[in-house]
């Protein structure tokens, strides 16, 4: 599996010009946690809304005109085509600006840039999802896309955690895979909180008292790096491989399409050649540049 | 140019909210009658006003700056107005030194009782920044 | 390391002009082109507009401290100026269009053009580097006097003979010898006056010219397997920390760096319309990597060893040749004096990985 | 080898050898002509390689937030007031830096000599000082300065080239070379001009700008852990490098460092782009001195200038 072939990456559909945004238009804005607000966009240009494709995995350059750019994955499933959604936790310049955004504010998006989740090489297997906090948003068109090609995948685990209650994110998501009866979903918060009668613990704990097998499986991990670097020993220790181990990084990036030179782990750039990426890829970059 | 007679200078004002900000709400209260230019920002001390603010005032295109604060020996803080004169005293000259008229740069001290003395602050104020003219420090030709 | 393919020219297509005459072949294409030389008119060397009369630089002239680069990748350009209307945001993308020489151009800085056009071609191709790219005509002009911190010649480049321009001149005395290397450098030649044939005397001297200023490259960098070596010496922090203890992290090396490329984005806005900007950035600060709660280069060893790396172990890995061209730039006006031959030379032996 | 240069080797090694320091911080013989490069070594072999010269051109106790201390430093009179400097504004412990004091006979500007020979300063092939007297050896010629014309202009005016704070004085408290004057000369040139054409003359220089920040970098008095150029919210200044920014961010930094400014002329020294910044800090080192009688990096008890006040201090330009 190469997670990082770039030959048959998709492009930008517009223009021709990579730094130039489409408008996008806010249609909707959903509350996740008091710093974390998911947006629902859909393109100006009917036609680009009809021809845009991506894939779970893949992110965009988000613009505030007059602000600058942001980067954030896609956080819907290309399996649902009625609007475009990214997840935006506010923490600088310009996701301060974009959480000052209304419904019907416009937007610039380009994109989608980036490689996906391997999905013909997840096909057939038993998924783990590891999550934490506002790294559920790209596992998340994951999980949805998955989800409505049900069939195609064999056990589907999810282990989401966060600090309190307040900071899980899609809890409407949660809800549902909850109820989806093929799915073994396990909500975690770090510590004990009042009025939380659910699992306590860190994810990674968790993960390991779950001890999904490692048989003819894949476990998919995104979270806040703390987190992943916790998790990739318990994966080891329950017998995935490097190469069984997916995750989906982060860097600080400006242009998005590999030139801007920001993002690189060692020759890898992370818009270029990931953001996905096998723990065999990035392993021996893991302890001082990741 | 005709422009220019009905040209009116935008004034920068950091007050200090103890003395100078109470003032300022005085002189209104009290229906002075003085220009409307300053368009006044309440800061805590005067000894908040980093020469920073000063110069980004200036580049955001406002015709002048005004810091007011409480009198020597009056500062809520005990020592912020002192701190606040060096600073202003520096960057005045420092300013002028590299080309900003210094009437651009003022600054006075106010007390919550003195409407009066606000009123007319801001009338000498105006009109000295109305003699020298629009900032035109950073416009590309 | 990469090479590129000369082409064999016979000696009867050579031409030759006097220096006299530089400023009337400037001046004809002026009419046609927006012309660039060595200038210190704005009180620091670099590539700027012709002012129609001066062609001192003739003889002042062994580099600009600014490089060449920002005449095809600026410090600062518009990419595109938005306006909101009660239709929304309009954009309107900047087009450079200007047509340009850059006369004088020194065959490492050329070279610099041809390793950075690389990454801009790659994948998604850049369209504002690549049409000032193709928008410009390189006419270089080959060094007689290398400074002291030049190592060009270690990078396979040869301070007086360059593929990667469209013309090639030589210093032959109070003449200037005159290569075709492109189309592109053929058609500027057929829009030229002043000229005459050059004889195999002049070629004599232009081989001479060149010979001397090979020579004179004395700084020398073994470059045998260095990406290899710095890919074994990744995680010897120690090391890095060594080497970049008197680094004070400013971005003269970077910024000053012929291949350098790395940017930023920003916007401006007045009053409801704004432009969006690029402009150089670098990793030497900080800031260039920094996320909300972590950076992975808040060391600055770890930026030293970015810079260091990408240009001698990443680059090539990607592109199949070094980012550097041994201009000396870096080790010439670098407030510390740090050199990055000495850096390359003391990366320690590691049992590879 | 000088006498001082031995001296110090010898007090450099004892004090990494009896542990009384962790790193030494000096000069190195540089990779160019005519240069020489900081060495920081906790390592007593390389002592060997500290060298003292009229090329000892860095201020070096920009370094010192870097290292655990205690810290040997070799600091020439205007380095040793930056430290003091430091030590005013609590970011050094008097007691974590050993002093190793050099009574500085000034620091050759290789740009004037460059100017002064219109030559490059690689084409020089000696430079050569005896007392007031400079030799410069080109193209097989010797030409012949005075100190006054090839010494850096902060040199010129420095009151203090032996540190008055120091651990170990190394060689005796030497005369004062100077031209404060001369020095200045760039300074009155500006101040005699008017206003519009002052500023005209920085909106030229900062035109160039390309904002490396090497200028705040060498600075030891630009200690901010984060520099207002890098606050994003809200953004003080633009990153674009425009002249009203560049301009923005050199003069907020001026005055920022008043105060703390040794006038060791580094900024300068370090600009790819040769702007004359110490006409700038040199004109708030006059500030400050005439104001208020404050001279930098003087004296580690009294209270950093900013800080201080005197309650009858002049306030004529207050309403």
């Amino acid at each position: 599996m190469a997670i990082t072939d770039i030959s048959n990456r998709k492009k930008f559909p517009a223009n021709g010009n990579v730094y130039l945004p489409n408008i996008a238009v806010i249609e909707k804005i959903i509350e996740e946690t008091a710093d974390t607000r998911t947006f629902h966009f859909n393109f100006k240009d009917e036609k680009l809304r009809e021809q845009f494709t991506f894939e779970s995995g893949q992110f965009g350059e988000y613009s505030v005109f007059g602000v600058g750019e942001a980067t954030f994955c896609i956080s819907s499933s290309p399996t649902r085509r009625d609007h475009l959604e990214c997840c935006v936790k506010r923490v600088g310049r310009v996701t301060n600006a974009m959480h000052r955004l209304g419904v019907g504010a416009e937007i610039g998006v380009r994109g989608p840039y980036g490689n996906s989740f391997p999905l013909d090489y997840l096909k057939g297997k038993n998924l783990v999802f590891v999550a934490g906090g506002i790294g559920l948003a790209p596992l998340r068109s994951l999980i949805w896309n998955v989800l409505d090609n049900r069939n195609d995948y064999g056990n589907i685990d999810i282990i989401y955690g966060a600090r309190t209650p307040g900071d899980l994110c899609f809890t409407y998501d949660l809800d549902a895979w909850e109820k989806d009866s093929s799915v073994k979903m396990t909500t975690t918060i770090d510590r004990e909180h009042e009025g939380w009668s659910g699992r306590v613990g860190f994810v990674p704990q968790v993960l390991e008292q779950a001890a999904p097998s490692a048989k003819n499986a894949a476990a998919i991990v995104c979270g806040p790096p703390v987190m992943i670097r916790f998790t990739f020993p318990v994966l080891e220790k329950l017998g995935f491989t490097p190469e069984q181990m997916i995750t989906t990084l982060e860097k600080r990036m400006k242009c998005g399409i590999g030139k801007c030179g920001r993002c690189n782990i060692g020759d890898l750039y992370v818009c270029r050649d990931g953001p996905v990426f096998s723990f065999a890829q990035i392993k021996d970059f893991i302890s001082s540049e990741y | 140019m005709s422009q220019d007679a009905e040209w009116e200078p935008k004034i920068l004002g950091f007050l200090c909210r103890w003395c100078s900000y109470a003032g300022a709400d005085l002189a209104g209260t009290s229906r002075k009658k003085y220009p409307p230019n300053v368009r006044i920002i309440k800061i805590p001390c005067s000894g908040r006003v980093d020469p920073l603010l000063i110069l980004k005032a200036l580049r955001m295109g406002f015709d002048g700056v005004l810091v007011s604060g409480c009198h020597p020996g009056d500062c809520h803080y005990q020592t912020g107005n002192y701190r606040a004169r060096r600073r202003i005293a520096i960057t005045k000259k420092f300013l002028e030194y590299i080309g900003v008229e210094p009437q651009r740069v003022q600054a006075s001290w106010v007390s919550a009782s003195e409407g009066d003395k606000w009123s007319q602050v801001v009338a000498d104020v105006t009109r000295e920044i109305k003699e020298i003219g629009p900032n035109n420090l950073f416009a590309d030709e | 390391m990469y090479r590129r393919k000369r082409k064999i020219l016979s000696g009867d297509n050579m031409k030759k002009i006097k220096k006299k005459d530089i400023g009337k072949l400037l001046s004809k294409w002026q009419a046609d082109f927006t012309v660039f030389t060595p200038s210190r008119a704005t009180g620091v060397a670099r590539m700027e507009e012709w002012d129609g009369k001066d062609t001192d630089f003739l003889t002042w002239y062994r580099n600009t401290v600014i490089p060449p680069k920002n005449n095809i990748l600026p410090n600062m350009e518009a990419m595109f100026r938005f306006q909101k209307d009660e239709a929304g945001y309009q954009l309107e993308p900047v087009t450079p269009e200007q047509k340009q020489i850059i006369f004088g151009i020194r065959p490492c800085d050329a070279r610099a053009l041809t390793i950075i056009d690389m990454v801009f071609k790659d994948t998604y191709e850049d369209r504002y580097y690549l049409t000032r790219r193709q928008n410009t005509v390189l006419v270089g002009l080959g060094c007689t006097n290398p400074y002291e911190s030049c190592f060009c010649t270690s990078l396979g480049i040869h301070p007086a003979q360059s593929a990667d321009v469209d013309l090639m001149l030589t210093d032959i005395g109070n003449e200037l010898l005159i290569e075709e290397i492109t189309d592109k450098g053929k058609e500027l030649l057929g829009k030229s006056s002043g000229l005459t044939d050059a004889s195999s005397n002049d070629e004599d001297s232009a081989k001479q010219s060149r010979e001397t200023a090979y020579q004179k490259v004395t700084r020398k960098l073994d470059t045998t397997g260095i990406a290899d070596k710095l890919q074994a010496s990744f995680e010897d922090k120690d090391f890095w920390e060594k080497v970049a203890a008197k680094c004070i992290t400013c971005g003269i090396c970077t910024f000053l760096c012929p291949t350098c490329y790395c940017f930023d984005i920003n916007d401006e806005i007045s009053k409801g319309s704004g432009a969006r900007f690029r402009n150089w950035d670098s990793c030497s600060f900080s800031l260039y990597t920094k996320m909300p709660a972590e950076n992975p280069r808040e060391e600055k060893w770890q930026r030293v060893r970015q810079k260091v790396c990408h240009k001698y172990e990443f680059y090539p890995r990607l592109f199949d040749t070094i980012a550097c061209t041994g201009c000396g730039r870096c080790i010439r006006f670098c407030p510390v004096n740090w050199d990055i031959t000495q850096t390359l030379e003391s990366v320690p032996e590691h049992s590879a990985v | 080898m000088n006498d001082i240069e031995s001296k110090l080797r010898t007090e450099a090694r004892n004090l990494l050898e009896q542990g009384k320091v962790n790193a030494i911080i000096g000069f190195a013989p540089g990779s160019l002509k005519f240069t020489t490069t900081p060495l920081i070594t906790g390592d007593k072999e390389d002592t060997d390689r500290l060298v003292i010269n009229p090329f000892i051109a860095n201020n070096l106790s920009v370094f010192l937030h870097e290292i655990e201390g205690p810290v040997g430093i070799v600091a020439k009179g205007c380095d040793a007031r930056s430290i003091v400097s430091l030590i005013q504004d609590n970011q050094l412990a008097r007691e974590d830096v050993f002093i190793l004091g050099i009574p500085c006979p000034g620091v050759i500007d290789l740009r004037k000599v460059e100017k002064l020979v219109g030559r490059d300063r690689d084409e020089i092939d000696d430079i050569t000082r005896d007392n007031d007297r400079v030799t410069v050896a080109v193209g097989g010629e010797n030409k012949e300065f005075s100190i006054t014309e090839v010494l850096r202009d902060d040199c010129l005016s420095c009151e203090s080239p032996a540190p008055k704070e120091y651990d170990l004085l190394l060689g005796e408290d030497n005369v004062v070379v100077g031209d404060r004057e001369l020095s200045r000369s760039h300074i009155r040139e500006l101040e005699s001009l008017p206003p519009a054409e002052r500023w005209e003359f920085w909106k030229n220089e900062f035109s160039r700008c390309i904002r490396c920040y090497a200028c705040r970098q060498v600075c030891p008095a630009c200690f901010c852990e984060r520099c207002f150029v890098e606050e994003s919210e809200p953004q003080w200044i633009s990153p674009l490098p425009r002249w009203q920014d560049n301009l923005v961010f050199q003069a907020t930094r001026v005055i920022h460092v008043a105060g703390r400014c040794v006038d060791c002329g580094e900024c300068e020294r370090a600009c790819p782009v040769n702007i004359p910044l110490r006409s700038l800090t040199g004109k708030m080192d006059e500030i400050v001195e005439e104001l208020f009688g404050y001279k930098a990096g003087t004296d580690k008890d009294a209270p950093p200038l900013m800080t201080a006040y005197v309650p009858e201090e002049a306030e004529d330009f207050i309403r």
